[in-house]
């Protein structure tokens, strides 16, 4: 499996292969499926400093090939997720990638000094693109002096390398990219959902309690495709794509694009075994089309 | 265990107007132990519609390695879904969840089993294991009128059966507390599928005895990862997830 | 039919069904399939002041429920459009919407005079949103401030309505709709394309020769109707919607968001009868729903 | 006329390894008169894939109203096509497009028919076509290797027939134009569809005497109202769209 093992700051991956945060919960539910050792790594589900409940439901609604979420951020709090799901799957040899959110920047300061501390955090997601929460989330993310700021403030306290993850919402994402570069980022993930909303037939109201939320799944992989194409020629960062991926030929488009490893997000729900299935598949495609190691394909489409 | 598998067709049909009764046929039925849990079911093979759909076990049968759903033909993928012919095959999730507690009512004991409209189904399964062990089974089963009944016969098979319509074609007019208020309470127990509503009303004027209830909730991975089908369990963040704590809770363990 | 009748500024639509600039030529092809007359109004294929070829081939490309275009805007030019184009659709009892781009403010300026006054030309649609041109088009659509000098220089010439294409690739898209309310626009058209890209699994580069295009189709409806949401919640312009529809109950999806007609585009690729057989299936699906015309629709969702 | 149909599957095989033969049966079939032109088909009922897929009429049959397609099944859309089974229909928009002017050549005469891989299969009707009226046909017809060959039999029975594959495994060995270069230049007018290198070789090599080819693009609307197909005819921006103009076009008339 030599193929696919990459090498990125803080990460020595098997295979280029993430489950995407807030996709795949602390693990747990998939470990019922395969091994989590068989992924590159692991995108936990946002933590905040204290515990949330997140937003009322319905918190999801179906669109034309993607879904919409909303569930605001829940998760355990900083606490919890060290004590008992970090702890649970350091029982895995996979890399954790700490995705951290907060309502202000003091949450993610106190959020990264801590987590990144947990011997399985090899590097943490630094979510300033959550379009589902009232304060912070994707404020942070769409205001290239903020973000440069919050980067800064989190690079400053964490022990391992960050990696941000840029909002599809906005005008300009060389400029978000680059702001963060400056911030000190050591790497970049996108892209987070693109905001959206369905409304109910019989009701006339939004489906989703929250009103709008996240677009995910394989309608935004053109969105996804062009970001990356763009932002990885403009800055030096190595990318972490997303954003539609369903099988190993969307991950070898989204390494011709530039992104140098994937994370799997909306797929998981339709299929449960997506993950390992296309880790198993990229070998065989990459020999079809000729590659000897599938970061060659990494930015092909502007080498 | 949960087992993604492509299941055979075995039989489809039309109960009553868009309700269709699907019969599948594949090694996930080992897995299938409790009444109540569910299966989360492709219903195209492409992108369109994306997402599955959760839909309840009705029966199960491990000899012959089959189970049987019953669903409403509503939207898009429910429409696909009631397509299917013998000759296809159906790529099912499952089983999925916790479903009701047989050993809540002992042999010699009587339980109330309240279903409305498309809840009726899981209640089907449920009833076949309380009668198997003995109890007694009283069954009452709210639809929105006479076209719309189905497996009233199936179930009078199993004990006494009552019907409401909200139109009052068939059975008693109106819902099924309606019904309920004219039962004698000798039952220990009480088990209940349906639309919100109905297990709102249920809680605030049943909770005497024992009662569980099944929700439903908008879902994503329907396992439990998701964090898309939660409901308040108390005060501050505490919580349970529908598709892998429930569906089916206690009355009092969640909040309606 | 008079459930369905919507007055517009300028326009007094038999029905909000228009076909989407782009979408439909200048009507020529779709009178093959039915009488023209059917329609609410026809937006008409932007019309530049010279004529213009566009971009090279490949043009278009496939997503998930969704496709790219990069089309470049090519059309006969001014005096072609008016001459020829204009002429055989006034045939037709059908509003012209007539969508102009340009270059520059001059061009806007150029095209929006003499169009206007067309005799079947009952309003223009201002298109400062086009992806797919290197100068002009989409870099109006994303400066406020830019945008209101273009509307409020349009408004000046022009002697019809003026509505004016919003861009969804902006992170704040009522800012946007505010500047052109500033400019003095009359309406507002959205959404035109979502920037996107796809990439050649074999080569390795972008599968439309101007390597990014607009994403339009049933996989951006969802960002649509978010935009239309806030938007018509913040400005008081009437609101054409578009954005993926394909059937009678998008329709009331858009409406309920907030807007008071439609465009239909990329639908009409896979079925030439989308627009017709829409119409006819509007006035059942309102007995339906329990409206006694269309326009109680809009809005419902927030109203 | 254009028309939009549900046409019944006849038969569908397996020709060679992915190549497709789709037999459909329709009232659309009536408007079909010339060679050389396609059907935009719409391989799936929902939006995956959302659009048309381009394929050109291989033969027709207005006594039956049945036509003929070959098709690769490479991608999404065409794989999906490739299941279709005989009780099962398709979404045909067509017949669209210009196609090979049958009466460039006079009965007596004769034709050269050149194709190449997926390209071959207009060639069949045209050449029923010539040889109906008198005209004689020679094929030359190029495949990648010898398991991709199809129809040369069919071809066989109506002239001469060459075979050219790249790897020399059937017929000459290399492309078409290294069986043309041996051919008798005895052909009044040559006829032509393939890939854009072969097409363009043709025009650098045989542009003395009447050349049509038969051009492909990425199609949007398939009818000429979106600019998705268009090709350079000349200086600036004179232009023709071969969705509607073409695809099939004299030497020339456009750039390649
Ligand atoms: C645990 C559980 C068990 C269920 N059991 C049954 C059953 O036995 N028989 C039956 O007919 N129905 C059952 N339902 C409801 C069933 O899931 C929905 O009717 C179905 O998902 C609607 O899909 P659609 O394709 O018809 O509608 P669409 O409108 O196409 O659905 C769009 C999206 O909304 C979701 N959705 C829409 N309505 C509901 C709903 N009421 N509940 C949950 N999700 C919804 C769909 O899953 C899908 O993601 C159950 C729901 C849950 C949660
Ligand atoms: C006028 C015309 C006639 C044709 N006749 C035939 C024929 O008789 N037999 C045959 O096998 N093929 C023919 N083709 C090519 C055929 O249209 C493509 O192979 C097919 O569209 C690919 O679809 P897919 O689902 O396999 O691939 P996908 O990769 O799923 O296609 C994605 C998108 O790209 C388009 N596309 C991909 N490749 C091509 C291509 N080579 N040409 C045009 N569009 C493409 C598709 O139409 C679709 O919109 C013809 C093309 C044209 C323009
Ligand atoms: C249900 C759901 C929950 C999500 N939660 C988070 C989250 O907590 N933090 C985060 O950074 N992204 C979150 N995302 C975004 C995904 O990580 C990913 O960026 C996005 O869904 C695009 O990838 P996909 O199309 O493969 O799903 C969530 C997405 C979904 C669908
Ligand atoms: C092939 C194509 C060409 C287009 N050309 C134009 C154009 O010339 N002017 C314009 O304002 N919008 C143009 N658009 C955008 C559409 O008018 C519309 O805003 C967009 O496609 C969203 O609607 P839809 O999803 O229904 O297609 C074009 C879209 C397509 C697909
Ligand atoms: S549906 Fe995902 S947690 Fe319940
Ligand atoms: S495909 Fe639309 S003009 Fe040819």
């Amino acid at each position: 499996m030599s193929k696919l093992s990459i090498e990125l700051p803080g990460l020595s991956l098997k295979n280029p292969i993430i489950p995407a945060s807030g996709c795949f919960g602390f693990g747990r539910e998939y470990s019922q499926f395969y091994d989590l050792s068989k992924l590159g790594a692991i995108m936990i589900k946002a933590t905040t400093p204290e515990p949330r409940f997140g937003n009322p439901t319905p918190r999801v609604a179906e669109t034309d090939a993607g879904m919409l979420n909303a569930i605001g951020l829940q998760n355990p709090g900083l606490k919890k997720v060290i004590s008992e799901e970090l702890t649970w799957l350091s029982n895995h040899d996979v890399p954790i990638i700490a995705n951290i959110a907060g309502s202000q920047i003091e949450d993610y300061v106190k959020v990264a000094r801590e987590i990144s501390q947990a011997s399985n955090v090899h590097a943490l997601e630094l979510n300033i693109s959550c379009p589902n929460v009232k304060e912070g989330g994707i404020t942070f993310g769409t205001d290239p002096e903020v973000a440069k700021k919050v980067t800064k403030a989190v690079k400053d306290v964490s022990s391992v390398p960050v990696y941000v993850k840029l909002s599809p919402n906005v005008t300009n994402i060389v400029e978000m990219a680059k702001a963060v570069e400056a911030g000190g980022a050591d790497g970049l993930t996108m892209i987070n959902t693109l905001v959206g909303m369905r409304l109910h037939l019989k009701t006339g109201k939004p489906i989703i309690a929250n009103r709008t939320g996240g677009l995910s799944g394989p309608a935004i992989k053109p969105v996804a495709l062009r970001m990356i194409y763009e932002v990885s020629q403009q800055t030096s960062l190595p990318i972490i794509g997303m954003g539609g991926i369903t099988n190993a030929e969307d991950v070898i488009e989204f390494f011709y694009a530039g992104a140098s490893a994937v994370a799997v997000g909306t797929a998981n729900f339709v299929d449960p075994f997506v993950c390992p299935t296309i880790i198993d598949e990229l070998p065989a495609l990459l020999d079809e089309l000729g590659f000897d190691h599938i970061s060659q394909c990494t930015g092909r489409s502007w080498k | 265990m949960i087992v993604k598998e492509t299941m055979k067709v075995l039989s489809h049909k039309e109960l009553a107007p868009a309700i269709f009764e699907l019969t599948l046929q594949g090694q996930l039925v080992e897995e299938m132990k409790q009444p109540g849990q569910f299966v989360h079911v492709k219903t195209s093979d492409g992108l369109d519609p994306l997402l599955r759909r959760p839909i309840s076990i009705c029966s199960f049968n491990q000899h012959e390695q089959s189970f049987t759903m019953i669903y409403r033909a509503g939207g898009k993928g429910t429409k696909l879904l009631s397509r299917k012919t013998e000759t296809e095959t159906v790529d099912v999730l499952g089983p999925l969840g916790n479903g009701f507690p047989v050993d809540a009512v002992e042999s010699g004991e009587t339980a109330l089993l309240v279903g409305g409209g498309i809840g009726v189904p899981p209640l089907y399964q449920l009833s076949q294991m309380l009668v198997a062990k003995g109890v007694q089974v009283i069954h009452v089963l709210g639809f929105e009128t006479k076209s719309a009944v189905f497996y009233e016969r199936e179930f009078a098979a199993l004990g006494e059966t009552y019907i409401a319509t909200v139109d009052g074609s068939h059975g008693t007019k109106g819902f099924v507390t309606d019904v309920m208020k004219d039962l004698a309470d000798s039952y220990k127990a009480i088990y209940s599928c349906g639309p919100t509503p109905m297990l709102k009303a249920l809680e605030a004027g049943y909770s005497d005895k024992p009662l569980y209830l099944s929700l439903e909730e908008r879902m994503g991975c329907g396992v439990g990862a998701c964090f898309a089908c939660v409901c308040h369990s108390g005060e501050g963040s505490s919580y349970k997830k529908i598709c892998s704590d429930g569906p089916v809770f206690r009355a009092g363990e969640v909040i309606l």
